[in-house]
């Protein structure tokens, strides 16, 4: 199981805290587990990144059991 | 303002502040407020780690940062940098680096209530860069 | 600062402080404070119109410029420039432009003063940028 | 006759405000009298800018019966 954190955006799309049962195997799999889930958000999804232990990952990164990774929509901070 | 007390070192000749204050209008839609959200921790830790390389490479005494959270009004502050150097143009530079990185880089976000009553999240930086999706870790 | 309350406006998005401060050092000299002198009337009048043209150049709604004379001590402020712009890449475009042209165009002039009681009248930019002599009218 | 005023380091040389009784024909003779008078000060004099009411003026300015010329070594300030 891993957790997921949502962030701006994407919280009219899921909620601001979810659980995955199944650990995908990478965040190219955990990207296109959430398309799946929610097909009217696929473009910001792809427009994503990905932190694990607050460090942007990888679309190849592995992820583990218990992993707390942020969906990152593109920063429009300033 | 307080943080520009904290400016100001014996061997620095300039130094540039920064302000991001929210307009009155985008695109032609009149705007009420602003709300920012962060993803705090991480937002935080990558501002720390932006200015300790900022101050290396342009060799600022001074590298100070601050973006607000939470709903900020029109003509109100949401960001200021504030950066110090021996020379003018080390400052400068740094400046615009630091916020350029801040807007595009860090996990924050805006998002514009307009006075109609609509909101939209932002991505409508000033530059115009586009939010390519590209993963940079 | 009494002039920063000036330098906000609803439709500017980005407000850039400048602030020339005196350093304690200069080539390895310690300087005791810095005196300024101008041609004080064609000074203010190059300023005025150097705000103009710059506030059209670059479509600001803020531009403000002010110069000291007389004794400036280390870590005083001597020349501040304010620029707001409704995006920030103006505000820091002519905010630069704008002191590049007090430093080298309008008719100001920096003394310092040394520990050791010599003093020189500068043309010591941060920029290093040669006085060429050249007659620029 | 035309009066001068000069500024900064020039006054370790010239006095602040000073009489030419003989109007040179422009700004070019005016630089070379001025050397004349004080060889030490050539090569502060050689990059001076002059000014008329006060605006700058070229090398080939007319002078006239009357005029205060500003004597404008090379700005340092900020």
């Amino acid at each position: 199981m891993i957790t997921l954190e949502f962030f701006a955006g994407l919280k009219d799309y899921f909620p601001p805290v979810m659980e995955v049962r199944e650990t995908p195997e990478d965040i190219n799999s955990l990207r296109r587990y959430l398309i799946d889930q929610q097909s009217f958000a696929k473009t910001l999804l792809e427009q994503c990144r990905f932190a694990v232990d607050d460090t942007f990952v990888h679309e190849d990164y592995p992820l583990r059991q218990g992993d707390l990774v942020l969906v990152i929509p593109p920063s429009s901070g300033g | 303002m307080a943080l520009w007390e904290q400016a100001h070192h014996p061997a620095a000749g300039g130094v540039v502040l920064f302000s991001g204050e929210v307009r009155n209008n985008h695109q032609g839609k009149e705007v009420s407020h602003l709300s920012y959200e962060a993803a705090e921790q991480m937002a935080n830790k990558m501002i720390a780690a932006l200015l300790d390389e900022a101050k290396q490479r342009w060799e600022l005494q001074v590298a100070i940062a601050v973006h607000r959270l939470g709903k900020v009004s029109v003509m109100e502050t949401a960001v200021v940098v504030i950066t110090a150097a021996a020379h003018r143009a080390e400052a400068y530079a740094a400046n615009q680096y630091i916020i350029d990185r801040i807007k595009h880089h860090v996990p924050l976000w805006k998002c514009e209530h307009f006075v109609d009553g609509e909101r939209a999240w932002g991505g409508h930086c000033s530059c115009k860069q586009k939010s390519t999706g590209n993963i940079e870790p």
